[in-house]
């Protein structure tokens, strides 16, 4: 199973991660960890009328927590952000190729769409909260 | 041994090995002592053993597949605790060691954050002393008072005193029990907490002897804190439960902190868990929360109300015969629908731990003495009394194996 | 897997049932997690089965024989646990949840009675989050200071640093770990406890992983408190054990009170228990601390130095080993004689929790993280590492299974 | 077996107590109680030379702790205080006639004789330590 887990394309985002660093003029900012292994997320996110025009991220922990991040950023850029609030789990392991993780390792695997999704619902509660209320109720669950 | 009651008692006492036990020179185990603890079905014996034989392991940090699996089970416990009791969430069920350890997580985390000088803390006269000495000093800490909510002959809650207290303003915490464990009585808390939030006073409901033998809702109750214990409801020992409402828990500072309750630890800062792991610091006792669970689904397989029915029916027989004993004073509401089933007794000038021994050789286990409750013995003006208390698997012929010892102490004694 | 070694380990196998386990799809298990818990021998699971099945009661304050039982094996713990680390009396022996409660309980009845402002409390950087935070919360209560001694590059504490602390007056309590959770080391407590006692310091001996690896006697340390838990040697989860000397203990007020810890209670005032019963409020985890007897025997019967030994050879096998593969650094002393069977390392930019994966693809249950240190990673100025941890059932071959899978960590990240 | 236990003769002790009340120029009064059932028992003593002139007892508790308090008071009446020391566990059990009492009973009907052996004690202690310490040492184990 290790084979499946830590293929060259993981390795690869884990050890060059795309998107990562600070984004100075960020309109959104959100961090969160997993209190049961310490993995960190931040996310940053610049938005344009509806769309992501830029999103980076900041992070420590396992292959899988910043592989998946690092994937993440390049699936959502350009998208409109409510559109992230339809992201599933499976969308997540699908787009990083584990759909077998136990779930100790899907909690890494799943942190850096948390952030994101949370990010989301921060934007528009400064912005429309009626928005941000019903985004948050949909993406419930994770 | 055939019943027609609210539960098929001959069923049931398969699933309680130690009942077939010869105790005494070979008479059989009559265990009427379940408000101390009660016994265990080889559901949970088994959940227990399972466990230490397939998935021992350390929880909440480890990636390996036996923490895993462990991490799974405990939490599945939390669940099913929140919903037996109706929580909103999870995250207000916090595992302590028992139902004592859990009043004093309040009175050491919510207590020492929010009383003060002059406040004033109501209890009642019927208290088990785990819910009176954390009071006691913590008001004697913080130079605030405790106040005692007095029982009348009958065994009923004074409730006038009640409202006087709370008419007396500096009322900062009502903490009363939902079932006496000396008297049975069944305490209004609904009302209690109606009037104590009127005034915005929060309720703690001490509910070992309640939520094992009743449907407990805290929603539907509205109460603040609760407290109970496992091995009292058929659960193992070592497992205690605190109910916290949500919005209140998330202001109350830690209480033992270690391990397993931060988040980060930095050299002289930390920063604490998230409910409800912030209150359980250090290593859970992880095999007995899992063998809890299956207690729980034996009770919610029984179904609460018929627990409830079963009890009344054994209450009503017990009182029923024991009145009819020469010599015998009994305590506490002689309805059955305002008591539980403890019932509590004196025979003659016997002294209960002479009845106890006399019990004993005919294989009856009773309790004896002043049930962590001697602010209510000194209430009543007695030293102690004897105590028989019923449970699921119990029957009537039980009960007239306890009232034959019962007439052999009145021959003895000469009474 | 002939083992002419210290211990016959075959035959302490068999005692292990959890040990034929199949994980990951048909591996066997090799439980390398030891520091975090252990397995249980069958005479510890069954002991606590027996209990359930045959004698299950509350204790202490009844009459019946069941009551009678049980009281009198739950004291035989206590006999058996004063022994074990040669306790001058059972009174100074306290069944707690786990260590971190026990050390709790000092800073909660002894900090609040003894700790003033500016005060000092002494710890280590190698600490347990156990024996930092509750210091934290009592320092910051009390407007005193925490102080750290220093741990070198090899893993051994900075004596002269002690040495500053304890001569800058106000040292109220020393509190140190016997063995490092994460590097080994074994600390040198008793030079330690003299250095402190000639300055009239007590001292707090966090004895979680040395109690249940060599052989530790409380009166030869002269420790004031040491605190451990049964479920690091081989007994059941939900036991731990303070001790404390009966001069210091006479004078400390109660911690968790209620039932059980009074001799008598009235409306406002209450009597406490005599010791160690004080201490123990509520009922306690009767089952597992019978079981915990069994862990003790068990332990007895193998002889605490063959334990040490044997560890000290899986250790020295394993240090020898790892660090013949590739890209791996080491954490702790590399001499032997000084560190316990608690491996910690690093390989390449592999992140812990990603070998722990690998390993657990192998069958191999290791440990990775903070393990409870953050201070101590702090210091190594690393995020996490891994940790296997050896006991009684381990064997080199399991050493060479966790070798093959930490190279094929290697060869998966290409190290 | 309560049979063998509440005989006739216990029950007498118990309800008509021999030597029960206060002793208002007692050389030595002692008080214990067993912590597990709440027995009571006081010992007030009136030494003379080496003899017990005087004992009383006060107590409350059940039929074995009373019984067994008023036949030990019958029992020493007149005998030399130290010889207190060399009073066994059997000695009160025969003298009551109770063999076979279980564990959690013993303590009952052994509560007085440990506070009759704390009297012997501490009327030595205030005038001869020397001796009130060997008499101590001797009695050890109950
Ligand atoms: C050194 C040390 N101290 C304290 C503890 C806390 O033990 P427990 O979780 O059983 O309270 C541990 C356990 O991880 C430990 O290794
Ligand atoms: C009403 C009541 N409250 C609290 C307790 C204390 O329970 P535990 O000893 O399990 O902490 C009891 C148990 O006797 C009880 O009956």
């Amino acid at each position: 199973m290790s084979d499946d887990i830590y293929r060259e394309i993981i390795l690869d985002h884990y050890r060059n991660p795309r998107n990562k660093g600070k984004l100075p003029d960020a309109d959104v900012s959100i961090h969160d960890s997993n209190p049961l292994c310490g993995d960190e997320i931040d996310i940053h996110l610049k938005v344009d009328g509806d769309k992501i025009k830029d999103i980076k991220f900041e992070g420590r922990g396992c292959a899988i927590s910043q592989a998946s991040a690092s994937m993440l950023t390049e699936m959502v850029a350009g998208k409109p952000l409510t559109s992230v609030k339809d992201l599933t789990k499976n969308d997540i392991l699908e787009n990083i190729g584990l759909m077998n993780l136990g779930p100790a390792r899907i909690k890494c695997a799943l942190l850096s769409l948390k952030v994101l999704k949370l990010g989301m619902v921060k934007y528009y509660a400064d912005r429309d909260p009626a928005t941000a209320k019903k985004l948050q109720d949909d993406s419930k669950g994770l | 041994m055939m019943q027609k009651g609210a539960l098929n008692v001959e069923k049931i006492r398969i699933d309680f090995p130690i009942l077939n036990r010869k105790v005494s020179g070979g008479r059989p185990l009559v265990y009427l002592d379940n408000a101390a603890t009660t016994q265990k079905p080889l559901a949970v014996i088994d959940a227990i053993h399972d466990y230490y034989m397939n998935y021992n392991s350390n929880i909440h940090r480890a990636v390996h597949q036996l923490a895993e699996e462990a991490t799974i089970a405990f939490e599945k416990t939390r669940e099913k605790v929140a919903k037996f009791i109706n929580a909103k969430s999870t995250d207000e069920i916090i595992f302590t060691r028992n139902a004592t350890e859990a009043i004093n997580l309040v009175a050491y985390s919510w207590g020492r954050a929010n009383v003060k000088k002059d406040d004033k803390i109501v209890i009642t006269e019927v208290e088990h002393h785990s819910n009176i000495v954390p009071w006691q000093i913590l008001t004697s800490e913080k130079g605030a008072k405790l106040e005692y909510i007095g029982v009348d002959d009958n065994g009923y809650l004074k409730m006038q005193e009640y409202k006087s207290h709370l008419d007396s303003n500096r009322v900062k915490l009502v903490s009363v029990t939902h079932m006496s464990n000396v008297l049975g009585t069944i305490v209004p808390v609904s009302d209690i907490i109606k009037m104590s939030h009127e005034k915005g006073i929060p309720v703690l409901i001490d509910g070992a002897q309640s939520v094992p033998h009743m449907a407990v809702d805290v929603q539907k109750m509205d109460c603040d804190f609760m407290a109970f214990s496992a091995h009292k409801m058929l659960g193992p020992t070592g497992v205690g439960i605190l109910y916290v409402k949500r919005d209140i828990l998330e202001k109350m500072p830690p209480f033992i902190s270690g391990g397993d309750m931060i988040k980060e630890v930095h050299k002289y800062e930390t920063r604490y868990n998230e409910l409800p792991y912030k209150f359980e610091g250090g290593t859970p006792n992880i095999a007995d929360v899992i063998g809890f669970a299956a207690a729980i689904d034996y009770l919610n397989n029984l179904g609460m109300d018929k627990v409830r029915e079963h009890e009344i029916e054994l209450t009503k027989y017990a009182i029923d015969r024991i009145s009819g004993v020469k010599g015998v004073t009994l305590y506490g509401p002689r309805n059955t629908n305002d008591r539980g089933g403890v019932v509590s007794f004196n025979i003659g000038d016997v002294h209960p731990h002479d009845l106890a021994t006399i019990m004993n050789d005919h294989g009856v286990a009773i309790r004896s003495g002043h049930h962590c409750a001697q602010v209510l013995m000194e209430r009543l003006d007695v030293a102690a009394t004897s105590r028989a208390s019923f449970y699921i698997y119990n029957t009537k012929e039980e009960i007239d194996t306890f009232i034959g010892a019962l007439e052999e102490a009145r021959r003895l004694f000469k009474i």
